[in-house]
């Protein structure tokens, strides 16, 4: 049998992985984004799991939300993107300084 | 016949409601709105006195509705003899202010007079609520409404001065919410009178009176953090610098008395000769501070903040005293001298922020320099002038002698040399008070402006009046006012003398 | 060792390297795809966790849709990607410092000192009869039912916020319906009566 | 009796009430009808509370009119005592307080604030008779408080004369000075005997005696001590005693029926009758004896100095007072009670009268006061001369004449007193009998006598002043001759105050001169024994030597002994130091604490220094704000990790 530790810790990783994704993809706003997918991901491995070894579908239930959250995350930043690429032709994050005092 | 109506809750909600109304109800009428609604509140405040049983010490007129469960927080209201007068000062003054911003007010009635109505159930609020999240949610609540009426109807120099006030009393209270929600873990209860037995080590009895002490130092004020009030005052207009000198400052003191005395007794005891010499500052300090003002508002304020050195000095001079003699002599009497001060000094400011607001509706100055020989165009309005500064100066026979009267005596059971300073105010107070009644007042007509004023107009003879014939009435007959405090007063004091280590 | 295992080292081999191609592929259409990759592998994961109705939603509908218009989106912008991987070898090193330090203490915590197998038991299979997604349907229905709602919700308001955002005034030229003013539409806009005379009069 | 009692004070008040509110609508002779009925009910009252409380053996009233308020199981109450020091004060005090209101309707006729200055002295007659008709210190402090705010209104009622609102703020202020010792003493009271009724507090006058309070480390005091020289703080202060007394000339600024009645006859005379009141605590405690004397001595011949030099008709008068309060204070010092009363009540008389004649000039004159403008008036007002010269005469101890007996009791009785100080003080008081003589006459003599100095418009004017005014005088002049000589007999010797005044056996100085004391003739006849009553005839003798045989002489004089005259003219110097000092040094601490304490350190450095702390603080912070969103990541990832490293760690 394969023990809840390393379902978690492969979840760990995977949240460690998508962190350094953001940190060193630091100007290209779609791999922020890919990066925060796969961060939901990481924390929905471990609520899957979890709500195996507990024998409690609430875990899963909440996967399920965080799913839909995700979804509509997405859809709208991505949105957000098309708009501010229409707008300004660009998506380095370094050129999106306009509230910068 | 009105014993069982929910009277706390109406003169709470009553005003706010109104309130709510009056803005709603557009430019037209507001005045009148507003006025009734003032009244109606006062009337719903005397049953409060008719009805209040002076024989017993526990909380009256009570109201108990569970309003966040899982915390523990209720909405809990209920009065004593403590809480009493400061209402029916408060439900009595906004009368006075409404009557007062009849003329004055020009733009945006309907909102000043609004303003006016929220503050007072808020204020009215603070002192029924006996839940400590209820009263810190109207403490703090009370300083929207004034920073409004501050920064929106205030003179040219009001952001800086609503800025230090809101920053100022904020900064106060919370730390009084960290206190609170100390004590909250300690003992699981927010309710105020469950708070009171909480046993508390030494330690956090200190940490939790100083922070409660600042919260209330602010508001009253106490010497060092007064400067926010000369500056509020002169920008607020008149109805604003009313209430605030009137009732807002009372909340420092009713604070002192509420919470930090019986919550942290053995603190007070430790830190009592830092209060008492704080009050006594505040007393002969600002004195002398008052005697250079030159602006008749600031003036006042002054004055304001050494006659509140009163009230902090009636209320911790009770630790000595405690700790002197086993029955505690003259303890009684000053935390009933310092509530009478609170009282009186909301009628006697009131009335001499009135008198500084009829002369600027009419000179659109507050110079004291610009007056002079204002007796020989206002005679009538002199008269009150003069009844007020004297009785700003402590005469017998007003109301502003009692409450000095009752701490000096209570102080010298204490000690000598802390009531001769306290009685320092007999001359200090005369001299400020009256050296600028004699510049503003008397002496021939300075300049033509001086001449052409006419005298007041029926509304402010009313508004005036009443303040007189209150004024005069209390410092005759103070014992209506003073009877309903002794249970209270009592039990505050047996609270204080038990030690809670 | 048994099958279980061997699926499960293979399952997550492949995911850690795909995620990590994610980050690092420098074609954003390459991440989109190795992200795809990462979530088939975790559906994968899933169903050996028997959250298969999880395992096959994911692949359905979070693939199916979500990815492809990440996919959409990445190819219909055409990015110079030059200037975005600005700094990329720079932050390399941090970056993956970041990420093991991260790791490293992660598992100290979640290892298997305090989850490992003698700690939790894993549960029995479930039977063959189960089904996980009912059982999901029931709770989802019964209990969690304002909150599916609420979910439902969010989604609604993310759809109509996407559609404004992208959506685009045309230029003057071109019509549009107005549905409002069809439905607001009434009997006096529409048609007008004129009453006129059925007959001529004779000419005197 | 009751309804009586209550009555005195209560009617004035209702007439003060009447005249300054409905002022307008009554009128001038509605104001003064109501006013002056209102008193003469009060005094007709008095006198029939006096008959009955002194021939018609009634008891001493002493009961409370309501409770003022209860705290601390201490009861405030205000109600009267009503003994026989009482009505003799409620006597007095109407009686003169109806001579100043009949006199008023002379001399205010042409002033615009008539109904005002009516409801005024009703006012202050209110306020003189609940201050004496009092049965607690609370009540008596009210009273106090009351005439010195009427006090106050009267001297400023000229309101547009800056000297006049001037002395009023001034007399206001130095009475607070006396009231916050006053206070004190009624704190020490009420602190060790838990009462503020007088009999209950002179019931434990012998604890207050034992009981000590330590004021400085390692000295304690007994509280009886502390208390009556607190106390007399007070009455220095209302009875203007060196070196409270700096007010009273000033007050002068006044109308005259004001300097008549409140700065001679009654005010001013609180504190003695304070005093007296509180003969029992005060005989438990000799320090304060011996310093009541030595205050009062020196007031008495020090203020009659200074008349000497004065030039303005009113503040030779008022100098005058200053010295006569002083010989009552030093009564008061010897334990002669009973004679300081007794002079009390004889000076209220003649110095009203000599206040009204005062004023009487001054009506003549247009009200011009300056002395050196007058001279030989008596053959225009021969009236006003007659009775000023009355006046005078009781006032110099002229034996016979009221002023005779009480002044020279008082000096026999300071002689015959054995407490320290007793031997200065009788010295003071015997130069003080010929310093009195001196500017008594000398203001006679530059008035009425010698040459007219005034401009021709003005003594083509003189005349005699209405019946308004000389009616008052005449009825004064009465008393001034007869009063001493009538009542010398029961009131000093006769124990007559009875109980309401106690003296212990070895302080008793009138009981001594009692024993050689053979009806008011035989004082007449053994005063010619003394020395005082030559000292006074030396007085009028130099004074006629120097202002009418050589006028030149008084100028000569003044040269030759300047400094003697500058520190006269000067007034020792107490006005310049108290403006100096106090006044303006009290501003000017006022404004330095304001300026700087306030304005630099409170709010220039702690609270625009906080906001310039976290102003730069902030700036600091921007730094970190670059706004963007990498950054921000970055830190919370950091963040995250600090986090999680703690967890860790902790675990």
């Amino acid at each position: 049998m394969i023990p809840l530790s390393h379902y978690l810790i492969l979840g760990a990783v995977l949240f460690a992985i998508s962190m350094a994704g953001v940190f060193i993809n630091r100007k290209n706003v779609i791999i922020l984004l890919m990066s925060i997918e796969l961060m939901l991901l990481a924390v929905n491995m471990n609520f899957v799991a979890f709500s195996h070894f507990l024998g409690d579908l609430s875990g899963q239930i909440f996967v399920f939300f965080i799913l839909t959250v995700a979804a509509a995350e997405a859809a709208i930043g991505l949105a957000i993107l098309v708009v501010l690429f229409r707008n300004r032709g660009t998506i380095n994050v370094a050129d999106l300084d306009t509230m910068k005092g | 016949m009105f014993a069982d109506w929910p009277l706390l809750s109406l003169s709470i909600w009553l005003p706010i409601l109104g309130g709510v109304i009056v803005l709603m109800s557009g430019e037209q009428g507001a005045r009148r709105l507003a006025l009734l609604f003032a009244i109606a509140t006062f009337a719903v405040t005397i049953p409060l006195y008719t009805g209040f049983d002076t024989t017993t010490q526990a909380m009256q007129f009570r109201e108990f509705l569970p309003w966040l469960p899982s915390f523990n927080i209720n909405y809990h209201l209920g009065i004593d003899g403590i809480s009493l007068p400061l209402i029916l000062l408060t439900s009595f003054i906004t009368i006075l202010v409404v009557i007062a911003g009849w003329g004055s007010i020009e733009k945006r009635v309907s909102q000043y007079m609004a303003s006016f109505l929220i503050l007072e159930g808020v204020m009215i609020g603070v002192f029924a609520a006996l839940d400590a999240v209820l009263f810190y949610v109207f403490f703090e609540a009370q300083l929207i409404p004034m920073f409004l009426i501050i920064g929106a109807w205030g003179g040219p120099n009001r952001v800086y001065a609503t800025l230090k006030f809101f920053l100022y009393t904020f900064l106060g209270s919370v730390l009084m919410l960290v206190a609170l929600v100390y004590l909250y873990y300690q003992s699981g209860t927010f309710d105020l009178q469950e708070l009171h037995l909480v046993r508390l080590s030494m330690t956090e009895q200190i940490w939790i009176f100083l922070a409660l002490f600042l919260a209330f130092a602010v508001k009253i004020p106490m010497w060092p953090v007064h400067t926010w009030l000369p500056d509020a005052h002169v920008e607020a207009p008149t109805g604003g610098s009313v209430i605030l000198a009137a009732i807002m400052l009372k909340m420092g003191g009713y604070g002192f008395l509420r919470l930090s005395l019986p919550i942290a007794p053995d603190a007070g005891h430790e830190l009592a000769g830092l209060m008492i010499a704080l009050s006594l500052i505040a007393v002969v300090y600002i004195g002398f501070v008052a005697l250079a003002q030159k602006d008749l508002k600031k003036l006042i304020a002054y004055s304001s903040i050494s006659h509140m050195g009163f009230v902090t000095l009636g209320t911790f001079i009770v630790f000595l005293l405690v700790a002197e003699s086993p029955d505690a002599a003259g303890a009684r009497l000053g935390v009933e001298g310092a509530i009478v001060q609170m009282v009186s000094h909301g009628l006697i400011s009131a009335a001499l922020f009135l008198c500084v607001g009829v002369l600027y509706d009419r000179m659109h100055t507050r110079m004291i320099a610009d007056y002079g020989g204002v007796v020989n165009a206002m005679p009538v309005f002199a008269s009150f002038l003069v009844l007020f500064a004297l009785s700003n100066a402590g005469l017998p026979g007003t109301s502003g002698f009692v409450g000095e009267f009752m701490v000096i005596l209570a102080t010298f059971h204490a000690n000598f040399w802390l009531a001769a300073l306290a009685a320092l105010t007999l001359i200090l107070g005369a001299a400020y008070t009256l050296w600028m009644v004699k510049r503003v007042v008397f002496g021939p007509v300075a300049n033509e402006n001086v001449g052409a004023l006419r005298d007041i107009g029926p509304r402010e003879f009313v508004v005036l009046g009443l303040l007189a014939v209150t004024v005069l009435g209390l410092g005759l007959w103070p014992a209506p006012l003073v009877e309903v405090m002794h249970p209270a007063v009592d039990k505050l004091i047996a609270q204080v003398a038990q030690s809670k280590l | 060792m048994p099958v279980e295992q061997i699926t499960f080292w293979i399952f997550s081999a492949i995911m850690i390297a795909s995620a990590l191609r994610v980050i690092t592929a420098r074609n954003p259409v390459h991440s989109v795809l190795f992200l795809v990759l990462t979530f088939f592998t975790a559906a994968a994961l899933w169903l050996l966790l028997e959250a298969e109705f999880l395992g096959i939603v994911l692949v359905l509908v979070y693939v199916g849709a979500v990815m492809v218009l990440f996919l959409f989106v990445v190819m219909m912008i055409d990015v110079n990607i030059a200037p975005l991987r600005e700094g990329f070898v720079r932050f390399l090193p941090l970056g993956a410092l970041v990420g093991i330090v991260m790791v490293a203490e992660l598992v100290l915590i979640v290892g298997p000192r305090y989850f490992g197998s003698d700690r939790y038991e894993a549960p029995p299979s479930a039977p063959a009869d189960y089904s996980n997604t009912e059982a999901l349907g029931r709770l989802l229905y019964s209990e969690y039912l304002y909150q599916f709602e609420i979910a439902a919700f969010i989604l609604l308001v993310s759809i109509i916020a996407a559609i404004t955002l992208t959506m685009r005034k045309r230029p003057e030229t071109t019509k549009y319906q107005t549905p409002g003013n069809q439905v607001r539409a009434d009997r006096a806009d529409r048609l007008r009566v004129v009453r006129m005379d059925s007959e001529r009069r004779e000419r005197p | 009796m009751e309804s009586v009692y209550l009555a005195i004070p209560l009617f004035p008040l209702a007439g003060a009430i009447i005249a300054g509110l409905f002022g307008r609508q009554i009128g001038r002779v509605g104001a003064h009808t109501v006013t002056i009925g209102a008193v003469a009910i009060s005094f007709v009252l008095s006198v029939i509370a006096f008959w009955h409380i002194v021939f018609g053996g009634g008891a001493v009233y002493n009961e409370s009119v309501y409770t003022w308020m209860v705290s601390d199981g201490i009861t405030f109450e205000i109600g009267f005592l009503v003994d026989r020091l009482t009505v003799l004060m409620m006597t007095t005090v109407t009686s003169v307080s109806l001579m100043v209101h009949i006199y008023t309707i002379g001399y205010m006729h042409e002033d615009p604030g008539y109904q005002r200055f009516f409801s005024y002295i009703s006012l202050f007659t209110f306020a003189m008779l609940m201050l004496v008709m009092a049965n607690n210190f609370m009540q008596l402090f009210f009273g106090w408080e009351a005439v010195g705010v009427v006090s106050y209104l009267l001297i400023g009622f000229w309101y547009t004369r800056e000297s006049a609102i001037f002395a009023n703020l001034k007399a206001f202020l130095v009475n607070r000075v006396g009231d916050f010792g006053f206070l004190l003493g009624i704190g020490a009271i009420l602190a060790w005997t838990g009462t503020l009724d007088y009999a209950a507090v002179f019931a434990q006058a012998g604890d207050l005696a034992n009981a000590r309070i330590e004021l400085f480390d390692g000295a304690p005091w007994s509280v009886a001590t502390v208390a009556c020289l607190l106390l007399f703080v007070g009455a220095m202060g209302k009875s203007a005693q060196v070196p409270l007394h700096v007010w009273l000339p000033d007050s002068m600024e006044g109308p005259t029926p004001i300097s008549a009645l409140i700065h001679a006859a009654t005010m001013v005379t609180a504190g003695i009758f304070m005093l007296a009141r509180m003969s029992p605590l005060f005989e438990m405690s000799e320090t304060a004896l011996s310093f009541v004397l030595v205050i009062g001595a020196i007031t008495a011949l020090a203020m009659g100095l200074v008349g000497i030099v004065q030039h303005d008709i009113k503040r030779v008068v008022a100098y005058s007072t200053l010295s006569q309060l002083g010989y009552m204070t030093v009564a008061l010092g010897a334990s002669a009670y009973s004679a300081a009363i007794f002079h009390l009540m004889t000076h209220a008389f003649f110095k009203a009268l000599l206040f009204l004649g005062a004023g009487s000039v001054i009506i003549a004159m247009h009200h011009e006061q300056d002395m050196r403008r007058m001279g030989g008036l008596r053959r225009y007002m021969p009236i006003t001369y007659i009775t000023a010269v009355i006046g005078s005469l009781a006032l110099i101890g002229f034996p016979g004449f009221s002023g005779f007996f009480s002044k020279d009791a008082i000096i026999e009785g300071v002689h015959y007193s054995g407490i320290p100080g007793a031997g200065f003080a009788y010295w003071c008081v015997l130069i003080g009998v010929f310093v009195t003589a001196l500017y008594t006459f000398r203001m006679l003599f530059l008035t009425f006598h010698g040459e007219p100095r005034m401009d021709e418009h003005t003594r083509e004017h003189l005349h005699e002043t209405p019946l308004v005014v000389t009616i008052p005088l005449i009825l004064l002049a009465i008393p001034s001759v007869i009063i001493g000589a009538w009542t010398i007999g029961p009131l000093l010797f006769g124990g007559w105050f009875g109980e309401s005044i106690l003296v212990l056996p070895e302080h008793d100085v009138m009981a001594k001169l009692g024993e050689g004391f053979h009806g008011w003739w035989g004082f007449i006849i053994h005063g010619f024994q003394g020395p005082a009553v030559y000292l006074a005839l030396a007085g009028v003798v130099v004074a006629w030597y120097v202002w009418i045989r050589r006028p030149d002489l008084a100028d000569r004089a003044a040269e030759r002994l300047r400094p003697v005259h500058r520190i006269l003219e000067k007034k020792y110097g107490f006005d310049e130091l108290y403006q100096t000092v106090f006044a303006d040094g009290g501003r000017r601490l006022g404004g330095v604490l304001s300026r700087v304490g306030d304005q630099r350190i409170i709010d220039g450095w702690v609270v625009n220094g906080a906001a310039r702390l976290v102003g730069r603080g902030a700036g600091l912070m921007r730094h970190l704000q670059s706004g963007y969103l990498y950054h921000y990541a970055f830190a919370m990832i950091l963040g995250v990790l600090v986090a999680l490293s703690w967890v860790v760690l902790s675990a």
